[in-house]
């Protein structure tokens, strides 16, 4: 397949997430969708990874690995913030007992 | 443009590094789904139905249950939660040393080593802590 | 490499330090120590003694620059212990805990400032931002701490989410995640789609308008002491990461992203400085004055040139020591609002002299490193061309010194009883230090600028 | 479109491998409802299904049947939609897992080469993890949309169990991939063809592995979500009909697959022990033996976990807890470290 | 190293002020720094001639192109004898006022001082720019600290003012910096510069808006009768008496020289601002009740005749312009203490509730009278000759058109000078006694002994000018130099 069907898929899953963000209520969702917009950028590095590989396998040693060193990478960092987040969100509800995040307008006042 | 996934699927289904591989897979899944989403529906039409409101209770041993079962549960859970997301992914990245570690030789383990000595930090940290304490 | 080290292995030591020590003294005092070896360590390496000798596969590069930044964000967040540390106990139990991830964030700071990868990049501005959603969200018990921190999390990751897609994007169209790229004449859209998305997210971690909102509400939920930290120090630090990837990354298509920089930097500055004039509370009057201080500092990436370098290091070094400072009072005082300033020259004359040194710094009123380091910033932003914008900028500094003025106005013009409790005499040599410092620096910026070169 | 030139030879042969997997794996998890009433008869002294069919070898079907015929309850203050869901993904995961495990050697059916394994790719062994990983949100989400508070905490116990012990199974598998070198089930099988079965020089990780797979199916000592007398009948109480039937099916399928993963990782896969198969040529019988060789392992591996439920208590829930992450969590990690540095140490 | 003195005394003992406790002792303590200071003025301006004395450079901010230079050429000698003469003066004249926390209180006036001198001695840009900001600050913490009701407001509007101002001033040097082949802030390469006509029109204004904010010129005045008002007294006079001038100061040596073209080409708009401006303030001063604003408006019209010189650009009107800074500082001085003593007296400033003074207080109605005469220039007073030649100096304007028009509209302003000074010497010394006035008891001591010395200063220069004209004689010179030059280069 061509590499601009993966931007295309990547994109799109980027832009639902960015979507759900902005409009969803629910922390948990909107956190959910923040995880969709990792994976759509880890799908999009390893398919980019594997575009330089095809075009550089001949000139450079281990073209492209460094995309899929950094998709792991993200996967690290999104599980440190896997664990940060829902202890977050776990403790506000423990407080609130919602997860709903209008209450968030109250700290403007 | 760059054809990331050859569609020759006889060729690329026997050559594991391709994503065809994953073809059967596919096919699997979807036997799999269709046999039982199948047995569902058969199940659905053959059962008798005669819903009583007794019935439509929620069964807990003939107690009358009381209030929405959802309600905040032992904290210990979410930690168990948490802490398997941090360390499943170091686990994760176990695995590209396993499958390459004779090529890395010694200097690569020293570099896991010294992963696991990190891995052991926070490990000893949560035990320590009481993470992982479950009579208090 | 010293510094990175040091502070990683510190946070840990600190992690478990709580174990072994169960002295609330002892683990301050171990803490103070651990960041003195650290400063010293980073000292030497400036010298060219390097403890450690670990290939870094070109990722991260320790030059004058990161070394120098590294060296005045630890000495400032050692100022924060000296003056804060005891202020950390209010918020929880786990002390030595908050040291250590304060130590996790120092390390993170060394990363984001000494990247050559857009891959340490990442990891440095992650490793900064981490802790501090949970230094956020510390005080578990109060409902606004909560909520600042969940907003500070989401907000953050969003952006973080935007900056890997960006980072993702670059490298499609160059193949390499190291910085210092060279385009063809004709700039690929998948680079400038990219670097507009780094654009975007480094703005929400510098909170640059338009992507400041969550500035107010997360400093002012967050216990005060992390307030102080991390409006200054990891500020700083988010705005030295920036400045290396434009200069280095994106310095050979700056055409593409000048006027957008600087468009950003103005609104920055003209919404910081307006809506600062309007708070009641000191806590949020600071957190908007820390954006209308991010305009500023965005100067410097608009400008780039050797002034905007030393510029931004003497500004974070300025900024930072004096919003510290004024925290560090704020923190013991009973009343956030304005008026629970009126009378504290009165009672507190000396605090309330230390005070206006630093509002003056803050305010950019000469003989203080804060109008040399605004200074330097306005001359770059001239040398690089753009007249009408250091115009702007003054202008909007002019309203700045409306309410750091009012703070001083409450303090020795107003009458009132200000209450200030636990101001210990260390603590009080520690603050007059600091205004020594702000005041040094502002007569002798050589003393800070010209470890860049020698 | 590019996608829709199939040969259409390879997905009717995949078709019908799947088929034939599938539905083994099924009957499979039949008769071991059977076999499991038997042993435990047998060790309790009593006789077992007796009276379907000769020796009640009918009764997995009468059963089924009974299942199949019974009314679908939903609860009223149930999710309807999770509640029919959790079933289904819990029975999804369970056949899925089969797809990368070699059931047998290649055979050779008029020169067309047909591997008797569904799906070679490349991280099979990732693969088997996965899917067996999403197994803990059939339980979960069953017991979160039942509403009952006992299905809730048998799905959370379950939940927090399974992810626990998955910890301490994939570090211990890390010590036969460093054998092997390779993540594919294939090469782990032909490694062990070659150099032996990987439980001779894997003792201690066999061990980890065989508890945490125990802990992983939720069997006697570890099935604490299904723990009677705590919590009525686990998280699946709420359920009637074949959605019961998918969930104790599940188990089952869950108990065979891990059975024969076990047997491929550490007994040699579809290996005769001190036979060279290799030696007999590319017959179709050679691939048919070697099957049932593996469902021979496997069956054996199915009565020992049947033989345990009968032996060993119930664990308490923290001694659980404490055994996976205090005990086998490092010991897998030690048990790594040692292999790493003795093979290094070979190596040279 | 004089020049360094002239700065370093205040400065030190400014801070030094800080820490004495003791009331009395910080008084005779500023007092003693300011004679001090006032002895170095002296010397500076009359025995001291080698270059080493009069100019002090050591580097400084080399990296941005700035240096530590001071020097005492003609222009700054005048001004820095003005200030020297006017802190002695100042402080004997209120020695009485109690102020609370007086050793912050002294303090700071040195350490206004301080800044005032730097203003008046710097030649390099930046450097310059400190010393305005370094004046300015403590100022502004004086007028606040110790002024009147609505003091907090107030002096803030003239913090913001003068600050906006002047930080676009700093955008123009800044801007000027950049045009240097060297890149330097020091005056000479600023002198050196040659730029183009559009550019020297917006440097010209970014620079003056902030004299023309500090002088205060007509459209900018407005913080200035409040801020006078509210101040303390002995701020009033340090703002009114000497840093008004770092305006015309400014103008002086920092816009003319450097933007000559622009200050040519907008001349005819600064004058009819500043025309505008000595009507206006007038008119408006006539109409007050309150003396203080009185004295602050009319003090409006007397900058505003300078800053209209300033702009005809002829050495009659300059030297007028040199001479009357320090007339105006010393009249204006005599004027606010005049203030100070009615209103300590009777507790008001109002004129309307004032009068029969003199019959009760004749020394203090003879210094008053006196000094009402040098407000009005008449003959024989200091006022006199500085107005006499700026008349002079813009009638002969050869750079505009409208020379006769401005001329006689300025000499308009002496006429009502005369309206409303006399109307409150008419008020406050004769007429009836009000229920305040029946008590009046006359001056003494220190007030009457500082009084006495500005009369006579007001008398001396009045009849002898030569000594004031003689130190500016040379610079008028070398500025005419400079800004004809430039009007040779235009054509």
């Amino acid at each position: 397949m061509p590499i601009n069907y993966y931007i295309f898929l990547s994109l799109t899953l980027f832009v639902i997430g960015i979507i759900g963000v902005l409009t969803r209520r629910n922390a948990i969702i909107i956190f959910m969708c923040i995880e969709l917009m990792l994976n759509a950028v880890n799908l999009l590095l390893v398919a980019f990874s594997k575009m330089h590989y095809v075009t550089n396998v001949s000139k450079v040693t281990n073209a492209g690995s460094d995309g899929q060193l950094f998709v792991f990478f993200i996967m690290v960092v999104a599980a440190a913030e896997v664990a940060v987040g829902l202890s977050i969100i776990v403790m506000l509800f423990r407080n609130t007992h919602s997860v709903d995040v209008n209450f968030l307008n109250r700290l403007k006042h | 443009m760059f054809h990331l996934l050859q569609t020759n699927v006889t060729q690329t289904v026997s050559d594991a590094s391709s994503a065809g591989s994953y073809f059967p897979v596919g096919i699997q899944l979807l036997f799999v789904v269709g046999m039982i989403g199948f047995l569902m529906v058969v199940t659905h039409l053959l059962g008798p139905k005669r819903h009583t409101s007794d019935k439509l209770q929620t069964f807990s041993s003939g107690i009358e249950s009381h209030g929405d079962a959802r309600q905040p549960m032992a904290i210990k859970y979410f930690l168990v939660a948490i802490l398997f997301v941090l360390f499943d992914v170091e686990v994760i990245f176990f695995y590209p040393y396993a499958v390459n570690f004779r090529g890395l030789g010694w200097s690569g383990f020293w570099a896991v080593l010294m992963f696991v000595a990190f891995f052991l930090c926070g490990f000893i940290y949560i035990i320590k802590k009481g993470a992982l304490d479950w009579e208090d | 490499m010293n510094a990175l080290i040091f502070s990683a292995v510190s946070g840990v030591i600190m992690m478990f330090s709580s174990f072994l020590l169960n002295n609330k003294n002892s683990v301050r005092v171990l803490a103070h120590v651990l960041l003195l070896a650290t400063i010293i360590a980073n000292i030497f390496e400036l010298r060219g003694i390097s403890f450690f000798h670990i290939d870094t596969r070109g990722m991260l590069e320790f030059d004058r620059f990161a070394l120098l930044f590294t060296l005045v964000a630890n000495v400032c967040t050692f100022a924060f212990f000296l003056l804060s540390s005891r202020d950390l106990e209010k918020i929880g139990n786990h002390y030595s805990d908050y040291f250590s991830l304060l130590f996790f964030i120092l390390a993170g700071i060394v990363v984001s400032s000494s990247f050559k990868s857009l891959l340490m990049l990442f990891l440095g501005i992650e490793i900064l931002s981490i802790p501090l959603y949970i230094l956020t969200g510390s005080d578990k018990r109060n409902l606004k701490s909560n909520e600042a921190s969940l907003k500070y999390f989401l907000m953050g990751s969003f952006s973080t989410g935007l900056m890997l897609m960006g980072i993702a994007l670059i490298y499609g169209a160059t193949g390499t995640f190291q910085t210092g790229i060279t385009v063809a004449e004709k700039v690929p859209v998948l680079l400038i789609t990219g670097m507009m998305l780094l654009l975007f997210s480094m703005s929400f971690k510098v909170s640059a308008a338009p992507f400041h909102f969550w500035t107010p509400d997360v400093y002012d939920g967050a216990p005060t002491v992390v307030t102080s930290f991390m409006a200054t120090v990891v500020k700083a630090a988010g705005f030295i990461a920036f400045m290396r990837l434009f200069a280095e990354e994106f310095g050979s298509i700056r055409p593409e992203w000048k006027l957008l920089v600087g468009i950003v930097a103005a609104v920055t500055l003209f919404i910081g400085n307006i809506t600062a004039v309007f708070q009641q509370s000191v806590k949020r009057m600071l957190a908007y004055s820390s954006i209308s201080q991010a305009g500023f500092m965005m100067l410097a990436i608009y400008s780039l040139s050797n002034d905007a370098k030393e510029g931004l290091i003497l500004y974070a070094a300025a900024y930072s020591l004096a919003t510290i400072g004024i925290f560090a009072v704020l923190v013991r005082m009973k009343d956030y609002t304005f008026e629970g300033f009126n009378g504290f020259a009165k009672q507190q004359p000396f605090l309330a002299g230390i005070l206006v040194v630093f509002l003056l710094s803050l305010a950019g009123i000469p003989l203080t490193a804060g109008f040399l380091s605004k200074f330097y910033m306005l001359k770059a932003t001239i040398d690089g061309g753009s007249l009408a914008l250091a115009i702007f900028a003054v202008l909007m500094a002019a309203v700045s010194v409306y309410y750091y003025f009012r703070l001083i106005q409450s303090m020795y013009f107003k009458t009132g009883n200000a209450t200030i409790s636990g101001t210990t005499t260390g603590f009080k040599y520690t603050l007059a230090a600091l205004a020594g410092i702000t005041i040094l620096l502002g007569i002798f910026p050589n003393l800070l600028t010209n470890w860049l070169y020698f | 479109m590019y996608l829709l030139q199939i040969d259409w030879w390879i997905f009717f042969e995949k078709l019908i491998l799947v088929a034939v997997i599938v539905t083994t794996a099924l009957v499979v998890a039949m008769y071991s409802t059977y076999a499991e009433r038997k042993i435990a008869a047998f060790l309790q002294d009593r006789r077992g299904p007796n009276r379907a069919g000769p020796f009640g070898l009918l009764q997995p079907m009468a059963d089924g049947l009974k299942l199949f015929m019974k009314e679908e309850i939903i609860p009223m203050t149930s999710s309807k939609f999770l509640f029919v869901l959790g079933p289904m993904l819990a029975m999804i995961t369970a056949c899925m897992t089969s797809a990368v495990i070699p059931w047998g050697s290649t055979i050779d059916i008029k020169g067309h080469q047909v591997p008797l394994q569904i799906s070679d790719i490349n991280i099979g062994i990732l693969y088997i993890f996965g899917v067996v990983s999403l197994g803990v949100y059939g339980i979960m989400i069953g017991g979160w949309a039942s509403n009952n508070k006992f299905s809730l905490l048998a799905a959370v116990r379950g939940a927090s169990q399974m992810i626990s012990y998955e910890l301490a199974m994939g570090l211990s598998l890390l010590a036969v991939l460093m054998l092997v070198g390779d993540l594919r089930m294939s090469s782990i099988v032909n490694h062990q063809i070659a150099n032996g079965w990987n439980v001779l020089y894997q003792p201690l990780g066999f061990l980890i592995f065989f508890i945490c797979a125990l802990a992983e199916c939720n069997r006697t000592p570890f099935d604490l979500p299904e723990a009677e007398n705590e919590l009525n009948f686990g998280y699946h109480q709420e359920y009637s009909s074949m959605k019961l039937g998918f969930y104790l099916f599940a188990e089952y399928i869950n108990m065979f697959i891990s059975a024969v993963v076990m047997s491929t990782l550490f007994f040699g896969g579809y290996d005769i022990p001190f036979v060279n198969e290799a030696a007999w040529g590319n017959h179709w019988w050679v691939g048919l033996i070697g099957f049932v060789v593996l469902m021979t392992k496997a069956a054996l591996f199915i009565f020992l976990f049947m033989w345990i439920r009968w032996t060993i208590p119930r664990f308490r829930y923290d001694q659980l807890m404490n055994l996976g992450w205090k005990k086998l969590l490092p010991l897998a990690l030690v048990n790594m470290l040692i292999t790493a540095v003795v093979i290094l140490l070979l190596h040279k | 190293m004089i020049v360094l003195l002239l700065f370093l005394v205040p400065l030190i003992g400014g801070f030094l002020s800080f820490f004495i406790k003791n009331d009395k002792t910080v008084r005779t303590w500023a007092l003693l720094t300011s004679v001090i200071t006032l002895l170095i003025s002296i010397a500076g301006n009359t025995f001291a001639h080698s270059p080493g004395q009069l100019h002090f450079s050591s580097s400084w901010l080399g990296s941005l192109g700035s240096s530590f230079s001071l020097q005492l050429d003609g222009l700054s000698q005048i001004l820095c004898l003005l200030t020297a003469i006017s802190y002695p003066l100042i402080l004997v004249s209120t020695w009485r006022s109690s102020y609370k926390t007086a050793n912050n209180f002294f303090a700071l006036m040195l350490l206004t001082q301080a800044g005032l001198m730097g203003v008046f001695l710097a030649t390099d840009a930046l450097l310059f720019y400190f010393f305005w900001e370094l004046a300015l600050v403590p100022m502004y913490f004086l007028c606040s600290g110790w002024g009147g009701e609505r003091r907090i407001p107030v002096t803030f509007k003239f913090f913001i003012y003068t600050f906006t101002a002047s930080v676009l001033m700093l955008i123009g040097l800044l801007y000027l910096y950049f045009q240097t082949p060297d890149r330097s802030f020091s005056l000479q390469s600023f002198y050196a510069l040659k730029l183009s006509n559009d550019t020297q029109s917006w440097v010209f204004w970014l620079l003056f808006l902030a004299f023309a904010v500090k002088m205060p010129v007509f459209p900018f005045h407005t913080w200035q009768p409040d801020t006078y008002e509210q101040s303390p007294t002995a701020a009033t006079m340090v703002l009114s008496a000497i840093m008004v001038k770092m305006g015309v100061y400014g103008v002086i040596r920092w816009v003319l020289p450097v933007v000559p073209i622009a200050a040519y080409s907008w001349g005819d708009v600064v004058m009819s601002l500043s025309v505008i401006g000595i009507i206006y303030a007038s008119i408006i001063a006539i109409q007050q009740d309150d003396f203080k604003r009185l004295i602050a408006y009319s003090s409006i019209a007397h900058i505003g005749l300078m800053s209209a010189t300033l702009f005809a650009e002829t050495k009659i009107g300059y030297q007028g312009v040199m001479v009357q800074m320090f007339n105006h500082g010393i009249n204006i001085l005599g004027l606010w203490i005049i203030v100070e003593l009615i209103e300590r007296q009777f507790g008001t400033r109002k004129l309307s509730q004032l009068g029969g003074v003199a019959q009760k207080a004749p020394a203090l109605a003879i210094l008053f009278v006196i000094l009402a005469f040098a407000n009005i220039s008449l003959p024989l007073t200091n006022a006199f000759i500085g107005e006499f030649l700026m008349f002079s100096g813009i009638w002969s304007s050869t750079v505009t058109h409208y020379n006769i028009l401005f001329t006689v509209l300025a000499i308009l302003s002496i006429i009502l000078a005369a309206v409303y000074t006399l109307t409150a010497v008419q008020k406050v010394l004769y007429g009836p006694e009000s229920s305040i006035t029946e008590g009046t008891k006359d001056i003494h001591g220190n007030e009457k002994m500082v009084l006495w010395v500005i009369v006579i200063m007001v008398v001396v220069f009045g009849v002898y000018p030569q000594p004031l004209l003689r130190i500016t004689d040379g610079f008028v010179d070398l500025l005419l130099n400079k800004i004809n030059v430039a009007h040779l280069f235009v054509k």
